[in-house]
């Protein structure tokens, strides 16, 4: 029999100990380009929680297109599944597949990405708006611009198809428009890309020679940024943000050219996730502790919400140990080993 | 002759580029009349052929239709003012079979605007008989695998489905057999007596003397001379294709040697 | 009509004597058919093979991808696809290309969702609005292409990009705009024909088929020209009507899969969109094989200045094959917001158009113009479709974006293969 | 030869006494030019009125659009877009397509980078197998094409999201792979010649270029054929000259904008890419301007059968076309990772391709086969790069990527139409 | 005869999918002589051509090269046995000029390996005096822009800049001026002076008895017979075209009226 684990929150309503029915869980998860952990961290730790919970887990990526994961959710519940964890594209292929899935009978739970007017049980996350908000808060702590009564910043954002990256520019703008002797000089969309990130701050810069601070929405994109610093001789001595706490990330963050990263641990998302998929499965309700809004329905939708953690040099071993990124990853040459070596990254 | 010739040409100039192909050329085409219109190769008689179609505008010159004259702005234009053309490079659609590319741009249709399909069959049918083709498998073989002959009868063929004032054939025979290049001739003069105004375009001079009426004869560009048939030997017409002279007929001695090229 | 021709040209016509019934007219009509095809002209074989390999390969390697339920998401998911990919067998009969198309779509039915969302216009409003605006994008395009002489590519790159950012900006930043639950557009691909009715419309495709086949043939042997025996054609009907009624029997199963005694909704019937392709269908081959029109585009396509000195304008017929592919394409992004049940403002964008043309290619229609046909769309698309849902399901894990893309390229390319190696024969 | 002929051909031929210098040979010269562009002829004339134009409007529109910073900028993100575009005109060539050359660019590099990186390979063997992969990738497509007879729509669709997924798998769950610091890798886009070497360079290519033309002149006067007065000659080294005085220079102003008085490293001279370019354009024009492969290059692509008929081996200059795209796909798929500094799990995914496509044409190459140059790739590729790169900055906000997405659109419209304008004069 | 025929065939036949186009086939060319392929438009002439140029495949039967049996794989193959031919649907690349159409394939190049332009556009002009060809602005035209006999006299000239050991001509005088066809058929029998075998298919029966030493009639894709210039008269060679049959010569009666189509 399966027991709810109590660290969570998450707790049983009902003692059942009869087997569960179905032990089958679909995994939606949305591309691979936004960002790394989806075809690394997340799947990796997913299926670790599976097994430790012996479920059947099936994990599909949609590889950006909303049409694919509609097809991948009919193709798992063909399959059977019980449950079905999605990473939405978009609020309404989200809401298409959950209304699908309770037309099945299957339930469904928003994973990082709420779906909004969807209908999922269950909304287990980051507080994205918090995670923006961190990036703010951070990036005026950056040793390159703290303290200076004037700062010029550029902002580069996600993509615009992504609602996460409204929501991080709804917290990073927060907190910096109102940061006083902040000026923001210019705003653009990087899409999540670093050709397109490049070429854009490429040009602001040329425009802006006098930036000090550049906020960009993740560490892909802030690398196209400290390309274009370095040839300038500006890397390290602007401040650069970033997301995510990828190998290249943590490398700028080292070498110094990067200020810091945001670290979401999938942990904090996907053990949360697993473990109530398997109490639902088990026939459970389990009690969220807490609930956030659907903006479109004003539904309080019962959520998990995690803390992510900002990364800075001081703190750069984190993701590491946690076995988030591997040292290989981190140091793959020469000279990131004694950097790494010089950070309290430790070669295995 | 008191009515106007149903084609005349006056003073015609077309040029693509650098390259002047007809200067000032006049030429005069008469109802159930058989026209030729001969030349060296390269003298501008398909691109002659081609401004009456429409498929080439003229930089200069008129072309008059019944005594009116007229621009000529496309083939569709042309085939308004009843001008129906074999052109010497056939222009067949080689994805179409034999029907289809003989009723191209006249496809009947039923009632319900439908294709009718077994009524073009048949016509087209009965007009390649007539043309003595004894070779096509069927007339809903696709053009792409025809032979060269059989090609040059399927573009006569559907030239003469028409109610037409004025045909045009450019070589039409070239690619003929013997009996098939007589039933195109024969055609040919059976089109004139039925008072259609027809120019054949041919470097066959026995053809040429045997059935036309008047010949025009094109040299690098100007028309050295329009002749009547009976007022000709074929050593002169020759002579006035190789040399734009002969006699006293063809271009002042000048004229053909400074010939634009 | 001379004798000696009557007997070359056989082929095309017997005289009152000829058997055009019985076993020997069978037996000639079935040799002619397999001599035509041993000499190339080899119609759909291929890309039904190619359809029916594959899906046997699915149905071995995967458990349930015959299942009545995954017939109908192949249905569902296909059907964009499909309706795509016969508007752009217009365009490529001409040997142009749409790049734009998927865009199109797109941007379409974001103008439907927004108007319906946003505006509160009626559905049926926001419908015409989208599909209007997709004919004159159509139109657009093509009198760019046909009276300003630019390449088809370069305008449809253009407008690739271009409709990206006008639906992204309609749409805004919330990712998509969502279709009211009652709206009659989802139901397109989420409701279903009763059964009874799935029948009766089966009943009448059927009889519609053999109608026109028969009335054909009574107009030939009017006119006296050769014609298919009635064998033939009772033989094509009758597989017609038993695809048809293996069709609709599976879709009649109840597809709920839930063993829930609380719900007891059923999932039973085919799914409207059905009907849509199978009038889309007659339609357009109507208009391609039976009109002057349809005759046109074909003889445009193989030869364009033939075309024009037979008199066809050649810009006229340009243009409408240009809004007659934006037209469908906005069908086809209605179709997709209908499966989607809403519209993304990245809809319509990276492969949409890729996988329609390649569907269109598949199935036999040629980039460079004049071959090509409607059928040609249907089964190509179905072929791509099965490959995408097959598989979505084949492969899990980690990486199995990566290898989905991997294994989606391989057996496009083997079904393609496979299709090149069978019409090859074709070239001596 | 007959008096009379010469007489007729004397353009091609003047006898000893013609003038083929003085003032008289020049105007004749001159007005057969014009002559000829009248006529159709235009050459790069659209493409590089277009460039021109649109250069003027963004630097109007655009302070320090033509500043030393940008033009650097503009060099180094044209690069990766000229040189796929270089290859993709092989292709074009031969009326055939590769829709996957912007994901063989990325998988090549990814190849290169993961060498380098994970396996400890050095830069060059990273970087020769990068290329090799590249070779092979074309000669398996070139040789499906050729030899199976699958349209290459259809193979290299099929390989489009077949790398796409490569790539991602080896990159894996990283994202991306950055390149070290102190590769030379990264020094092709970010490292600057010296500026003596760069004039030296400058008066090399001048000078080379000087000797093939008069060269090419006294050869064609030897053999009794008409020449270009060497006036005209002169006239256009001395342009070569100029216009690349004027680069040199500009490449030679310190582009660095930091104002600060601590640090005073300096950004000047070219990018060592352009280097590259510079020989990649003249292999490739020599390539296809003055060898027997390129003649057949250009006959295959404008009548197969002709080709084929005059022993030509078809099908292997259709696998080799191939090869050389996606080769140039490989460098180019390096080129951009020397910019980005590292080779992302999307490399060469989304527009690459249809971008450099697009270059391609604009710069004036058909896609139907026949007709197209390599200085169409270097033309076209700059204006679409400057049309991005113009592009990146005009619109702000939130939104900004939809209207920079409707722009982009409308200019590559704008460019495009232009140049239909501007080539129609050739149809009468 | 002590020596093999240049090029003999035995028995060829050659269908395209359910459509027989050539049926047990026998024909000889001898060096140094003229033969004549006659025969009805869609005979199978052509078709004959292309199977000994290796453009198709025969289905059955054997070509024989100076008394080898060969098969021909393809056009390189037939290049390499000394063969060449000017196609009647003449097969110039329209986007490349006469110099370079004339060279293709065969392009002269410098001892760096780079074309040798200047010697092949000097040879390509005196191919084409030769011929007689005057309109001809500049042999750096586009082939697209030229004249129907402008191009006939490309793909003519470009046949005989080879030495060739068969030398096959597709109906080359088709769209051919009067003087330009003379000069083809001087050219014709220049050739086979020079010991060539030359084929001449032409349905100019005039031009076939001027200068063919042996004729082969084809009659709906069957020999009708071949047979020396000097044993027949022009009307019995239209007869075996026309029935297949003249006289004692030609195919029996059941044959001639039973011949594959
Ligand atoms: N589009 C064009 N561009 C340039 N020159 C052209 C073009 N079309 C034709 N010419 C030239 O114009 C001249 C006349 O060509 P045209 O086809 O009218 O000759 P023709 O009298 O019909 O010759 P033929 O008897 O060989 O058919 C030729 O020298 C040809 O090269
Ligand atoms: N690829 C093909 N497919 C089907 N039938 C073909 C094909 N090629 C030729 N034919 C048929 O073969 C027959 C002979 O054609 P061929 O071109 O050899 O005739 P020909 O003797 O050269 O005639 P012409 O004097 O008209 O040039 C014709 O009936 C033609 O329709
Ligand atoms: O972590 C981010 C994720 O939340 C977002 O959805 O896509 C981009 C990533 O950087
Ligand atoms: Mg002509
Ligand atoms: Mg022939």
């Amino acid at each position: 029999g399966l027991t709810a684990c109590g660290n969570n929150n998450a707790s049983s309503s009902g003692g059942s100990s009869a087997p569960p029915a179905n032990t089958k869980v679909g995994i939606l998860l949305p591309d691979t380009a936004t960002s790394p952990r989806w075809v690394s961290a997340d799947p990796t730790e997913l299926r670790k929680q599976c097994a430790d919970n012996k479920l059947t887990c099936y994990i599909d990526n949609a590889n950006g297109s909303a049409t694919t994961q509609q097809s991948q959710a009919q193709a798992l519940i063909n399959a059977g599944v019980g449950v079905l964890l999605v990473v939405n594209l978009d609020s309404g292929s989200g809401k298409a597949i959950e209304s699908l899935a309770q037309q099945h009978n299957v339930v469904t739970i928003d994973y990082d990405r709420l779906t909004a007017g969807g209908s999922a049980a269950y909304y287990v996350s980051y507080d994205n708006v918090k995670v923006g908000e961190d990036q703010g808060t951070a990036l005026t702590q950056a040793s390159e611009v703290k303290g200076k009564p004037a700062v010029n910043y550029v902002e580069i954002d996600g993509a615009p198809t992504d609602n996460n990256a409204a929501q991080f520019a709804q917290g990073y703008n927060s907190v910096l428009s109102k940061q006083p002797g902040w000026t923001k000089l210019a705003d653009q969309t990087g899409n999540w890309d670093a050709a397109t990130a490049q070429t854009v701050f490429t040009t602001m810069l040329g425009q802006h020679p006098n930036i000090n601070a550049v906020m960009v929405a993740n560490d892909t994109m802030a690398q196209s940024v400290i390309n274009v610093l370095r040839a300038q001789g500006l890397a390290g001595k602007v401040a650069v943000s970033g997301q995510d706490a990828t190998a290249g990330g943590l490398d700028n963050v080292m070498a110094g050219t990067q200020a810091f990263t945001i670290y979401k641990p999938v942990a904090g998302e996907a053990d949360v996730a697993i473990k109530l998929a398997a109490q639902i499965l088990a026939g459970q309700k389990p009690t969220a502790p807490t609930t956030v809004k659907d903006p479109t329905t004003g539904r309080e939708v019962p959520a998990y919400l995690a803390d992510p953690t900002v990364i800075t040099k001081a703190n750069v071993a984190l993701p590491v140990t946690d076995g988030y990124v591997t040292a290989a990853a981190v140091c793959p040459t020469p000279a990131l080993v004694q950097l790494c070596e010089a950070n309290g990254i430790k070669m295995p | 002759m008191t009515s106007d010739p149903t084609l005349e040409l006056r003073g015609v100039d077309k040029s693509f580029g650098p390259v002047h192909v007809l200067s000032s050329v006049n030429f005069t085409a008469n109802a159930g009349e058989v026209t030729a219109l001969v030349g060296d190769n390269g003298a501008g008689k398909s691109t002659l052929v081609k401004c009456i179609g429409g498929i080439h505008q003229v930089d200069a010159g008129e072309l008059i239709f019944d005594g009116t004259p007229r621009t000529v702005a496309g083939p569709r234009e042309a085939a308004l003012l009843g001008v129906e053309i074999v052109y010497q490079d056939l222009a067949l659609a080689d994805n179409l079979d034999i029907v289809q590319n003989m009723f191209l741009g006249r496809e009947e249709v039923t009632r319900l605007r439908t294709l009718n399909e077994n009524s073009m069959e048949k016509l087209a049918r009965h007009a390649l008989d007539t043309l003595s083709v004894r070779t096509v498998r069927s007339v809903r073989q696709r053009v792409a695998s025809l032979s060269g002959g059989q090609r040059q009868t399927v573009a006569i063929a559907k030239s003469v489905l028409w109610q037409s004032k004025i045909v045009i054939l450019d070589e039409p025979t070239a690619a003929l057999g013997v009996v098939q290049t007589e039933q195109v001739l024969e055609l040919v003069r059976r089109l004139a007596e039925q008072g259609v105004a027809v120019i054949l375009v041919s470097h066959n001079m026995n053809d040429v003397m045997k059935v036309a009426d008047s010949i025009g004869v094109l040299f690098l560009g100007r028309m050295a001379d329009q002749v009547r048939r009976k007022d000709v030997t074929q050593t002169q017409v020759v002579e006035l294709m190789t040399a734009g002279r002969s006699g006293d007929l063809g271009l002042s001695p000048e004229e053909s040697t400074g010939a634009a090229v | 009509m001379s004798a000696q021709t009557d007997d070359l040209v056989k082929q095309d016509q017997r005289g009152p004597d000829a058997p055009s019934e019985g076993l020997g007219a069978l037996g000639a009509y079935i040799k002619d058919y397999f001599g035509r095809v041993r000499g190339g002209e080899l119609g759909s074989i291929p890309a039904l093979v190619g359809l029916i390999v594959i899906t046997a390969v699915f149905s071995l390697v995967h458990q349930g991808f015959l299942s009545a339920y995954n017939l109908e998401a192949l249905v569902i998911q296909a059907a964009p696809i499909i309706v795509m990919a016969m508007g752009l067998v217009f365009v490529l009969l001409l040997g142009e290309i749409d790049l734009s198309a998927g865009t199109t779509g797109g941007l379409c039915s974001a103008i439907t969702a927004v108007l319906i969302l946003r505006h509160g216009a009626s559905w049926w409003l926001g419908l015409i609005v989208g599909l209007v605006v997709g004919l004159l994008i159509g139109f657009g395009m093509g009198w760019l292409r046909a009276r300003i002489g630019i390449p088809s590519f370069v305008i449809t790159l253009a407008t690739f990009l271009a409709f990206q950012g006008v639906t992204l900006i309609l749409i805004g930043g919330q990712g998509s705009v969502i279709l009211p639950d009652n709206s009659p557009l989802i139901k397109l691909e989420n409701s279903f024909v009763p059964l009874w009715l799935g029948w009766v419309l089966l009943a009448l495709v059927v009889v519609g088929y053999a109608a026109i086949k028969i009335n054909d043939a009574l107009g030939r042997r009017r006119s006296g020209l050769s014609r298919p025996p009635f064998t033939v054609i009772a033989a094509k009907v009758a597989v017609l009507a038993v695809l048809g009624a293996v069709f609709t029997y599976e879709m009649g199963v109840n597809r709920n899969l839930s063993t829930n005694a609380f719900f007891n909704n059923k999932a039973q019937g085919m799914p409207w969109v059905v009907v849509l392709l199978v009038i889309l269908f007659a339609v357009w081959n109507f208009v391609l094989t039976r009109t002057r029109y349809g005759r046109h585009v074909y003889a445009v396509g193989g030869n364009d200045e033939a075309s024009r000195r037979a008199g066809i304008v050649v810009s006229r017929i340009r243009i409408s094959v240009f809004v007659i592919c934006s037209g469908m394409a906005a069908v086809s992004g209605i179709i997709a917001a209908s499966l989607l049940q809403s519209v993304q403002s990245n809809a319509g964008a990276g492969n949409t158009l890729l996988l329609a043309v390649g569907a269109a290619v598949i199935g036999g229609t040629s980039l460079f113009g004049g071959h090509g046909r409607i059928i040609d769309a249907v089964l190509g698309g179905l072929v791509v479709a099965v490959i995408i849902n097959g598989m979505s399901d084949l492969i899990q894990g980690a990486n199995s974006a990566g290898y989905e893309w991997v294994v989606t390229g391989a057996v496009l390319l083997l079904a393609a293969g496979f299709d090149a190696v069978v019409r090859r024969s074709r070239a001596t």
